[in-house]
């Protein structure tokens, strides 16, 4: 028996979202986390993945370096188009984008997000940063993955302001209000992976990390979760996946 | 006919209490940092400041009680979390009370493309389930007198003025940047006036040596100041980097009302100009965020 | 991946009978019409041609017999005249009838926009008054949700293909173009695929030098094509200049039907390749357009 | 008594057009004559003009050599800004441009230009190149400046079809179908300038090129063309316009 890995929740958390990068597709990076699943998957599994910035950036390759922020110099480097923004949005309203990746603060059971406010908008109890391209991605990316942390505070029955748009209400809501195509494929917690009903767009737990259990899970999220019928433990991180992900973030800024 | 100008006097002729002001339009890169202390040292009150994510600017602009609206996607420190001003005044009124109109990047991109093609709206599908056009009056819904699909139209937006940190300009107003450009170009269109703040000043020659790299004409811009070092801590490409802990500290600092107070005397009130702000940085900081290497781009030839 | 191809392959996988194709977006400047000879030299049938003025090019496939439609703001000869084929296709069916689907050089601009930015359509005043919608069903009248002013609607277009000469290109597709590009980006950004055809095949690190003069994302080229010279008689900024006499050749020469007959029969059907067109035009003639002095444009550093 | 100085007519237009740029103005320049006027104005009493050029071209300064288009590669050496054509259109739509020039085929008595269409457009007798950029500079710029051959076959009462859109039928029209400023300024021809009625929109004859009378170009005008009250002879172009304009079109391919 292989002795056991040591990584943090948020390693996994990045093997995780490197997972969800296919091969040859085109992907919108959001910040931290995702910068970092974007580099791992083109190290292993995803060669020809596009990864496009909101910043005005298109890389077929990773930074050459870690990267606090998107706009950090080293991303420019070796990037195959330094545009305008708008010029990347456009694609992504095109429907040219398979898959987006954004952070939240507060997650409901048919995966809109909130990252605007929390209480009353006219005099928030918190609030938050804004969308900045999160309801962009949501709204236009052909699949959704959200990374966020798994508190029963933060996965609640229903957001108070959908400032992400996922599955709304449920069954048929992006086409009735007018969205293209999309909606989150999965959301990966510090707790472990929701995936969606593809037909009435609900959570169901996918997987729950090593040290957690269906249970555990269950009793941090803020409604009745369903479960996935071949819901299984999550595979953690291998030790290649391991030694890519400390390479970009070789300080553990992001990771630990 | 030559724009040159102090920052100080450009802030003061064209930056006048109640303006609108785009800045921060490169995303993480090219702020206009100086000039934001600059405003903030003029006293300006009931700003406007639009933008799309701002990287700790618009938060200290709003610690400082310049602001009255924001018309923004985004609004904190991009690798340190919230900004505790921005919810400061939103959740308690403090310094004062604030207006926020909410965009998404495309969004607000899409208004400032509007501004600077003079058309009255774009329409988009992003948004469509979002709440944000409930805490941004401005939006309408539609339906595509083509497809009949729904759609949400973004009026354009023309601010007084945009704010533009670069590498290089000319005396005119004529400037080269590069690297993340963001939405600086539809800003600058959309604007009816633009400050360029340049890290160099350059003759005429340089920058119509490659007219494809100029960001916008120069018969918008109003004023030409020179002033090295004023996106930090925001990085400028081939200049120098982004002073990642510079942000951390702000964050640690502007956590009560009362640091926030301290923070902008030390680094803002008690400063006369960004020369004396690198000072106060100290030369060995300063040095660390040089550029490491040089990456020059291949030669292009205009010739004929 | 390598999307390198000869100009023979890249028009018979992605230019069939049928398709939609924009051209000579850089306007006077960048026509490829070495890629417009071979669509002629296969026979290509019931294409739509979508530009906004087309020098000559757009003549020469209308005389050849593949055009059905032309969605364009102007089509002639700029330096020479009139388009003798377009005439004769439009007031006589020779050699077979035109649909035209009438535009600005504005509103094909913003059409194309649309496309590129994935909404339904643009609103615009240009044209109000115009009887330029009265020969393009495309158009709609709508009142602004907004101030009420009365707008063009200008839906948008989304070509089959882009078809852009640029100065250089790897072989997956990264181009740097400069000097004059009109809406080329836009096509580019609107079109299902673009074929990228290029005066010099250069090593990646040459483009990924300076992506902020990448013309589009390679991710959309499905063809990247070697052919030197394949402008002419179109300028190509740093590389030759225009030919001007040839313009004025060819007003002349097209003048009846059958003189387009045999200029085709000399300059396109009977001609392999742009090699041997080069070698037709003489190598002295082809000296003559060649540069008189360079002019580089000044350097820019992405270190960090 | 001076000598009598030789020039073509086309070098009297182009003098005739240099003097409707004023000082400072940003002038959309249309091809062939006007790029000649542009030249001539900057050297003498428009230093500080600003030309556009719609293949996406801004200039303080002329062109260094003769242009046959305004894409030659001369007209991108020491241009203030190569850019996408839509940014300037932009520009103009935002009512930033004071000037336009445009060429017509077919003119009428409100100044509507016909660039398009002879006949019916489904069969017409003539098929003309079309818009290009001419019927955005008619219909946004502030003032729009047209140089034409005068032919009583080009002058006419009606155009067919308004490509180029002037006072289309006279006193309020332009604001009725919704164009937000401009109209005609002045229509130079080979035989005269006509001027435009503030109120009406109609047509004046403002002066007539020396050789000419009233009469002569009455004559060759498709309508009952009103006459200025101070209608005078047009100032022939200067010693100092033609050295200049020569100096510009050396081989006189636009001029002669």
């Amino acid at each position: 028996m292989a002795t056991r890995l040591e990584y943090t929740p948020a390693e996994l958390m990045v093997a995780a979202a490197a997972r969800e990068i296919h091969n040859g597709e085109i992907v919108f990076t959001g910040m931290r986390l995702p910068l970092l699943a974007f580099a791992l998957a083109k190290n292993l599994h995803a060669p020809r993945a596009i990864g496009l910035f909101e910043c005005g950036l298109v890389r077929d390759t990773p930074a050459p370096e870690f990267l606090y922020t998107m706009g950090d110099p080293p991303n420019i480097t070796n990037a195959l188009w330094a545009t305008r923004m708008i010029n990347l949005m456009g694609l992504l309203q095109q429907g040219r984008v398979d898959l987006g990746f954004i952070g939240g603060a507060e997650v409901d059971r048919f995966g809109n997000l909130n990252t605007s406010y929390l209480g009353d908008p006219k005099m928030p109890t918190t609030k938050l940063p804004g969308s900045g391209g999160a309801a962009d991605i949501a709204s236009l990316s052909k699949r959704l993955v959200v990374i966020m942390a798994h508190e029963k505070r933060r996965l609640v029955e229903r957001v108070s302001y959908i400032t992400s748009p996922g599955f709304g209400e449920g069954e048929g809501w992006r086409a009735r209000v007018g969205l293209p195509r999309g909606g989150p494929s999965a959301v990966i917690t510090t707790l472990g992976i929701l995936g969606f009903d593809a037909t009435t767009g609900e959570a169901v737990l996918r997987s729950y990390h090593p040290g957690q259990t269906v249970d555990s899970v269950r009793a941090a999220t803020g409604w009745d979760l369903r479960i996935a019928p071949d819901v299984c433990e999550t595979p953690p991180p291998t030790a290649r996946e391991l030694e890519i992900i400390r390479r970009y973030d070789p300080a553990g800024f992001w990771t630990r | 006919m030559s724009k040159r100008m102090s920052l100080s006097e450009a802030i003061a002729r064209y930056v006048p209490t109640g303006a609108s002001i785009v800045m921060g339009t490169a995303l993480e890169s090219l702020i206009p940092f100086a000039a934001g202390h600059e405003i903030i040292r003029q006293h300006r009150r009931d700003l406007t400041l639009i933008g799309p994510i701002s990287d700790i600017l618009f938060d200290q602009l709003i610690g400082a009680g310049c602001v009255q609206k924001i018309v923004a996607a985004w609004v904190g420190n991009v690798s340190a979390g919230l900004g505790h001003n921005y919810r400061r005044a939103c959740e308690q009124g403090i310094p004062q009370p604030l207006t926020v109109w909410d965009h998404s990047n495309f969004t607000i991109a899409l208004a400032l493309l509007a501004g600077g093609l003079g058309v009255p709206y774009m329409p988009t599908y992003t948004l469509l389930g979002s709440d944000l056009p409930k805490t941004n009056p401005s939006f309408k819904y539609a339906a595509s007198p083509f497809g009949g699909e729904k759609t949400l139209l973004v009026p354009a937006l023309k601010p007084d003025v945009a704010i533009l940190h670069v590498q290089r300009s000319d005396k005119e107003g004529n400037a080269h940047a590069w690297g993340n450009l963001g939405i600086s170009e539809e800003a600058a269109l959309a604007s009816e006036r633009v400050i360029i703040v340049a890290e160099e000043i350059v003759p005429r020659e340089v920058i119509l040596s490659d007219p494809n790299r100029v960001l916008a004409p120069s018969f918008k811009v109003c004023a030409v100041v020179h002033a090295p070092g004023g996106a930090h801590p925001s990085p400028v490409q081939g200049y120098y980097n982004r002073d990642h802990e510079f942000y951390h500290e702000y964050h640690r600092a502007t956590r009560t009302a009362e640091g926030n107070v301290q923070w902008l005397e030390h680094w803002v009130i008690g400063v006369k100009d960004r020369a004396e702000y690198l000072q106060k940085l100290g030369k060995e900081h300063w040095q660390a965020l040089q550029l490491r290497e040089h990456r020059y781009a291949a030669p292009v030839d205009y010739g004929y």
